[in-house]
C-alpha cells in the first residue's frame, strides 16, 4: 500500500522523500539509523575521502548571528576509505537506504574509492564534486563541464549498477550545463546543492574571521532561492532526476523545491534548527499540504511550476 | 544564547590548582549545570567547556593539558575570549529529592554550578569531590557554601584516600539516594555507573568526546546513537544504559572510532 | 577639521563611508539629495543604460520570508543615457559625490554610454558588469576575466581623469582574478558584491515563481558573509580601493566589510529595513564602534582582519 | 505584513459600478485606511490597490481601465490572487476633531475605509464622492452606515451636480472644518489641494504613482524626493507644498519623468 509521500530517485525507492544531506551526522551507522528512524527515507554518509584527513580546526561551523543558517568549514575529515568496515557491516541493517557519498582530489581518488565503495552495496553513490572548503577538491570539477564529465564517466565505470549522483555547486556559472554534462556522462541523478559561496564571516573585536579556515560554504534558509533556482535549471536541462536540497526546513519548503524539479528532498541544516525530528517535521507537513491541495504523489507535484 | 562567537573580556582569573585555573568572563548568559560554551582562541581552535556559573558573568574553569589549554593559560586579565552557547543538555533536577554530587579531576568544573541549585531548590545532597593529590583540589567554596563536602585524594594527601567511587559506595550501603550527578574521567564515570546500576540509584553523568560543531550537525562527538554535545553532554542511566561504546571507543578527528586508550594517546599529542 | 569617519575612495573625499547602492533610490536628484542629508559620503545612480528600457513586469522586488533580504528582477530600466539632462542638471547641486552607475550589452554600448556620461562629469562611474537579471547585460561580462579587462580598459579610455570603478559579481569563480584584470585594465576602485545568484521563489499556492522574470538577485543579511569574503580576497590580490556592500545593516557590519579591505561601504537593503536614516544609523554606529576601541580613522580599520 | 504575496482566496466579489468591482479576498491584515496592498496575477502583473476594509478579511475595489484590471475581472469568487501588504502611511486621526472626506472616481476605494474610523474615534465628518455619473457612484454604505454623505455627478444624474471641490467649496466657506482627507484622480486632487489652501484648511491627499517595489527601495514611484509607495501614498499639506511635481510630472516605468498627460496616454495603453 502505498503513501502519498512514497517517491523514488533514480530506481531507489524512498519511504518518504526526505533524505539525510551529506555531511550532517553520518558519521556512524547508530545516528544514521536514528534518521531513519525518525523519518529520512534514505540516508547519505558523511563524503568518504581516499586518505586518511582530520579536516580543519576549529571553529568548523557555526550559526550566522542574522538567522539565515549556518556557514561550515569542515574540511572534509575522513577516516580513509579503506578504514570504515565496521561501519559498513553495520549500515547493512539501516531500514533505509544508504547513500555513500565520495569525494577525492583527482579522478584517480574518486576511482578507487568509489570502487571500493561499491563492493559494500550502497543504495547509491553520491559524488561530492562541490566543496567550497578545500583547495584541492571539491569545487574545482563542480564547476567545470569538463571535469565534472571526466570524474563522472570514469566513476560510473567501476561502480556497476549502483546509481551515481554527483552533486553540484551553485556556484557554477551554467548549472544547467554542468548538468547535462553528468548526464552524458552517465549520470543516474544530481544532487543540488552543495553549500553556498565560500563565505567569511570576522569577529572585528578579535579582527579575525571566525572559522580557522577563514572561509566556509552557506547552508540553510539563505540559500534556499539558490536551491530552487538551481533545482529549476536542471529540471529543464536534463531528464534524471534531481535531490533537491538547500535550506529545507519545513513542509512548504519541500513542496517548493519539489515544484521546481526535485523528486527527492535533501535535509541538512533543518536538524540544527529542529533536531534529527527535522524529518518526521517535513514529512508531515508535506503530506498535509498535499492532502489539502488534492496532490496524489510527490511525481505529480514534481515541476508543476514549469507549467 | 550566543550564536557566532562573541569576544568578552576576562574580568578575573583564579588559579585553582597547579594545572586548573578558573576565568570569569564578561558576558551575560544563562544555562543550567552541566550545560557548556565553545571557547575560541583566534588562530589556535575552539574547544567546549562546562560553565560552572551562569549569570552577568560566567566562570569557567580550565585544566593545562594540551595546546588549546596552553594558550589559555597564557592570557591575562582584561585580554579577550571567543565564546558561544551555551549549548547541550544539563543536569535535571526534575523528581530529584536526594542527590549525591560528584567532580573528579577537571570535571569537578561541570558539577560546580549544581550546589548552589540543588540548594535553592530545596533538594538533599552531598557532594565529592576528588583529585590525585591534594593541590589538585578545587572549587571547594561552590560545594561547601551550600551543604556537605567530600573530599578524595588518590593518594591520601588530603580528605578520603582513594578514588571518589569507593566514598560514592559507602554513602549509597549506608544511605537511600534518589540520583548521582557526576562528571570526571570516563573511567571514573564507567565506574560511577556501575556503582549506581549495582545499587539501583539513578545517575546522570557528563561525557565529554572531541567536540567540532557543538550543535548537533556534524556527529564528531557520537557515541552510539547519541550526540553528546546535543543530546547530552549529561545522560541519564536510561540512556547510558544503551551506550555501547561508553568506556570503549571515541573518535579522533578524522572521524574514525578507536579505543578509549588511542583516543587519550591521540590527544596526548 | 577631519572627522574619524571621513574616508576616500580613489581621490574621491567623503565626509561619511557609507554610499548609496546603485539601484536603490537612484532615479531621481531629489531622492538622491535626500540620501545625502541623512547621511550618505557619496551617492549612486540607477545604473544607466543605452536604449530607453521598461525593465521586467511586477513583481519585480519583494522581502524573503525568511527574513534574510530581499530578492529583485528589476531589469534594468533605465529612461537611455541621452534622455535624462535634467536629472544632469540638478544632480549638479548635490553636496555630495555623485557615483553615475551605467551598463550596457556590449563594449560598444559601455563606451558610448560611458563617454556621454563623463561629459556630465560625476565624481567617478561605475561599471555595472554584474547584473544577474538581463540575459545580456551584467554578469556576462562580470564572470570573465577577459571581458571585464576588455570592457574596463575600453571604457576607461573615453572618459578622461574620472576615476572608473567596475561593480564585480559574487558568481565569478575567482573575483580575486576578475579584480586584478580589472586593475590592470586601468580601473581606479572596485565595487563588490552585485547581488547574489540568482534565486528563486515559488508560491507553491500559485504554483509559479513569484518574480515575472523568475529569477532574481539576493541582496541583504544573507548575502554579507559572501561579500566579506569577496572583499577579503580582493584585498589580497589588487592594490586599488575597493567599495564594500552586500548586506550592510549597520556598524558593525560596516566595521566588519572594512576589516576585510573596504575603504567605503554600501548600502542598499539596509534602506528597506531601516528607511533613508539607515546612513545615519550605520554612519553613527560606526564611529561609536571606532571611538570605543581607538581607531581614529577609516584607513587604519581598513584591512586589519588581514594581519 | 505579508513580506513574500501570498495566495489569498477570493470569498466574495460585489460588482460596484458598470467598471468597479470589490472583491473580498481571505486574508486577515490589519492596517489603517490609506494604506495599499500589491495584487499579484501569476505571469501578469503586480498592481497597488487601496485597501478599503481591512480585518478577518480584506476588501479591495477594482476598476476596470487596463491589462491587470481586465484580468481582475476575469476571476470568480473561489480564484485567488496573491497579495502582499499592507504597504505605506494611510491617513492620520492625530489632532483631527472634524474632518471631510473626499473620493472621487476610484480614489473612492482608498478613504472608503475611513468613516468607520473616523466614527469610532468619535471624530465629526462629512464625506464627499463623485462620479461622472450616476451608475459610476459605489460604496455608499461605507459612507452612509457612519455619517453623512453628499454625492455629486459630472452630469447631474444623480445627487449634486459637479465636481467635489464645488461641494468642498460650499461647505468650507460654511464651516470650519480640520482637515480634509481625499483620493481620486491628480486633477481633483489638484484642486482639492487648492481650495484647502485658500481656505487655510490642512488636507491629506492620497496619491498615485507607477509602483514597482512598493517598500521604498526602488524609487518609481518617487515625487520630488518622496516615496510615494513609503512616505506616502498620503501626504499632508506641509508635504504637499513642498512637492513641485505633483499636479505636473509623474514616471514612465523606464524611470523617465514626463508630463501627466504623457503619463496617462501611457497608463492607457
Ligand atoms: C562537554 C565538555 C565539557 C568540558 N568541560 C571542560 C572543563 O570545564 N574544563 C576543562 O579543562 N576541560 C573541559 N573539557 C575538555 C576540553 O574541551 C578540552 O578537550 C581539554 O581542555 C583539552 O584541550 P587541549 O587542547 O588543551 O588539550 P588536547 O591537546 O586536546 O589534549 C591533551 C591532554 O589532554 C588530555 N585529555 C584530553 N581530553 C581528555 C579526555 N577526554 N579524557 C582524559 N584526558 C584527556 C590528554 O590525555 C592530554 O593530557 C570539556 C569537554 C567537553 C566535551
Ligand atoms: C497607492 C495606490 C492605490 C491604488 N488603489 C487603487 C484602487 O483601490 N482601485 C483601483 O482600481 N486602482 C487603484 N490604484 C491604481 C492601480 O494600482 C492600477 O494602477 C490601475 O488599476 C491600473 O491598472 P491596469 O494595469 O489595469 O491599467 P493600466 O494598463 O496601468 O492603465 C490603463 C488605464 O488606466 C488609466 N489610469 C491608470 N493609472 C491612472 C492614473 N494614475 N490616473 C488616471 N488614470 C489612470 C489610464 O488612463 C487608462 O485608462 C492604486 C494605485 C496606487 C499607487
Ligand atoms: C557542517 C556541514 C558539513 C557538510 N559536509 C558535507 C560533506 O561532507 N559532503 C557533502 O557533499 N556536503 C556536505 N555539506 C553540504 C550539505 O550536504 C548540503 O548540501 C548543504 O548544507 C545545503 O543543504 P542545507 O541547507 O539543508 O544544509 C555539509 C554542510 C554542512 C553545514
Ligand atoms: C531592487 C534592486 C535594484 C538594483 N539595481 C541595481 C542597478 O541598477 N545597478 C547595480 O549595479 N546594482 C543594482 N542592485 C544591486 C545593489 O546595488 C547592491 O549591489 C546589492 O543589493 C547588494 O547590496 P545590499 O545587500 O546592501 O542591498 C540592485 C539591487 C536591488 C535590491
Ligand atoms: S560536535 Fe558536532 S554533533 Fe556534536
Ligand atoms: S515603488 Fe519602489 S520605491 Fe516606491
Amino acid at each position: 500500500m502505498g503513501n502519498i509521500i512514497n517517491a523514488s530517485l533514480a530506481g531507489v525507492e524512498l519511504k518518504t522523500p526526505t533524505i539525510l544531506a551529506s555531511g550532517f551526522l553520518g558519521v556512524n551507522s547508530g545516528i544514521l539509523k536514528r534518521a531513519a528512524e525518525c523519518g529520512a527515507g534514505a540516508v547519505t554518509t558523511k563524503s568518504i575521502g581516499f586518505e586518511k584527513r582530520d579536516g580543519h580546526n576549529n571553529p568548523t561551523v557555526f550559526e550566522l548571528e542574522a538567522g539565515t543558517g549556518l556557514i561550515n568549514a569542515v574540511g572534509l575529515p575522513t577516516p580513509g576509505f579503506r578504514n570504515m568496515e565496521e561501519e559498513w557491516l553495520e549500515l547493512k541493517e539501516c531500514k533505509v537506504p544508504v547513500i555513500a557519498s565520495i569525494f577525492g582530489a583527482s579522478v584517480q581518488e574518486f576511482v578507487e574509492v568509489a570502487e571500493f565503495v561499491a563492493g559494500k552495496k550502497p543504495a547509491m553513490i553520491e559524488l561530492n564534486i562541490s566543496c567550497p572548503n578545500s583547495k584541492s577538491h571539491g569545487q574545482l570539477f563542480g564547476t567545470s563541464k569538463e571535469a565534472s564529465f571526466e570524474v563522472t564517466s570514469a566513476v560510473k565505470n567501476v561502480i556497476g549498477k549502483i546509481p551515481l549522483m554527483p552533486k553540484l555547486s551553485p556556484q557554477a556559472l551554467n548549472i544547467a550545463e554542468i548538468g547535462k554534462a553528468c548526464e552524458e556522462a552517465g549520470a543516474d541523478a544530481l544532487c543540488a546543492i552543495n553549500t553556498l559561496g565560500p563565505g567569511m564571516v570576522i569577529n572585528i573585536e578579535a579582527r579575525k574571521p571566525v572559522l580557522h579556515y577563514k572561509t566556509g560554504g552557506l547552508s540553510g534558509p539563505a540559500i534556499k532561492p539558490i536551491a530552487v533556482r538551481c533545482v529549476w535549471q536542471l529540471f529543464e536541462s536534463v531528464k534524471i532526476p534531481i535531490l533537491g536540497l538547500g535550506g529545507i526546513t519545513n513542509g512548504r519548503d519541500a513542496v517548493e523545491i519539489i515544484q521546481a524539479g526535485a523528486s527527492a528532498v535533501g535535509v541538512g541544516t533543518a536538524i540544527h534548527y529542529n533536531g534529527i525530528e527535522a524529518f518526521g517535521k517535513i514529512n508531515s507537513e508535506l503530506e498535509d499540504w498535499m492532502q489539502a491541495n488534492g496532490f496524489s504523489s510527490i511525481e505529480k507535484l514534481r515541476g508543476i511550476a514549469h507549467d | 544564547m550566543i550564536k557566532a562567537p562573541e569576544f568578552a573580556k576576562i574580568s578575573r582569573i583564579v588559579p585553582e590548582t597547579p594545572t586548573v585555573k578558573t576565568f570569569y568572563l564578561e558576558k551575560e548568559l544563562n544555562g543550567i549545570p552541566g550545560q557548556f560554551v565553545m571557547l575560541w582562541l583566534p588562530g589556535v581552535d575552539e574547544k567546549p567547556f562546562s560553565v560552572s556559573q551562569f549569570g552577568k558573568q560566567i566562570a569557567v574553569s580550565i585544566q593545562k593539558k594540551g595546546k588549546f589549554t596552553e594558550k589559555c593559560f597564557e592570557l591575562k586579565e582584561c585580554d579577550s575570549i571567543g565564546v558561544r552557547g551555551p549549548f547541550g543538555k544539563g543536569f535535571s533536577i526534575a523528581g530529584v529529592k536526594k542527590a549525591i554530587v560528584i567532580g573528579g579531576g577537571c570535571g569537578t568544573a561541570a558539577v560546580a554550578g549544581l550546589p548552589k541549585m540543588l540548594k535553592e531548590q530545596n533538594i538533599k545532597f552531598v557532594s565529592i569531590t576528588g583529585a590525585r593529590t591534594k593541590e589538585e583540589l578545587f572549587s571547594q567554596k561552590n560545594f561547601q557554601n551550600f551543604g556537605e563536602l567530600i573530599e578524595c585524594t588518590d593518594d591520601g594527601s588530603f580528605g578520603k584516600k582513594g578514588f571518589v567511587t569507593e566514598a560514592l559506595k559507602e554513602m549509597l550501603a549506608k544511605e537511600k539516594f534518589d540520583c548521582v550527578m557526576a562528571c570526571g574521567p570516563e573511567a571514573m564515570l564507567l565506574n560511577v555507573f556501575k556503582t549506581c546500576e549495582a545499587n539501583s540509584t539513578q545517575c546522570q553523568l557528563s561525557l565529554e568526546r572531541f567536540m567540532k560543531c557543538g550543535l548537533g550537525v556534524c556527529a564528531q562527538c557520537v557515541i552510539d546513537d547519541q550526540l553528546v554535545c546535543k543530546d547530552g553532554p549529561v545522560f541519564n542511566s536510561e540512556k547510558m544504559r544503551k551506550l555501547s561504546e561508553f568506556g570503549k571507543f571515541a573518535r579522533l578527528k578524522s572521524g574514525e572510532k578507536v579505543e578509549l586508550k588511542e583516543y587519550y594517546a591521540w590527544r596526548q599529542k
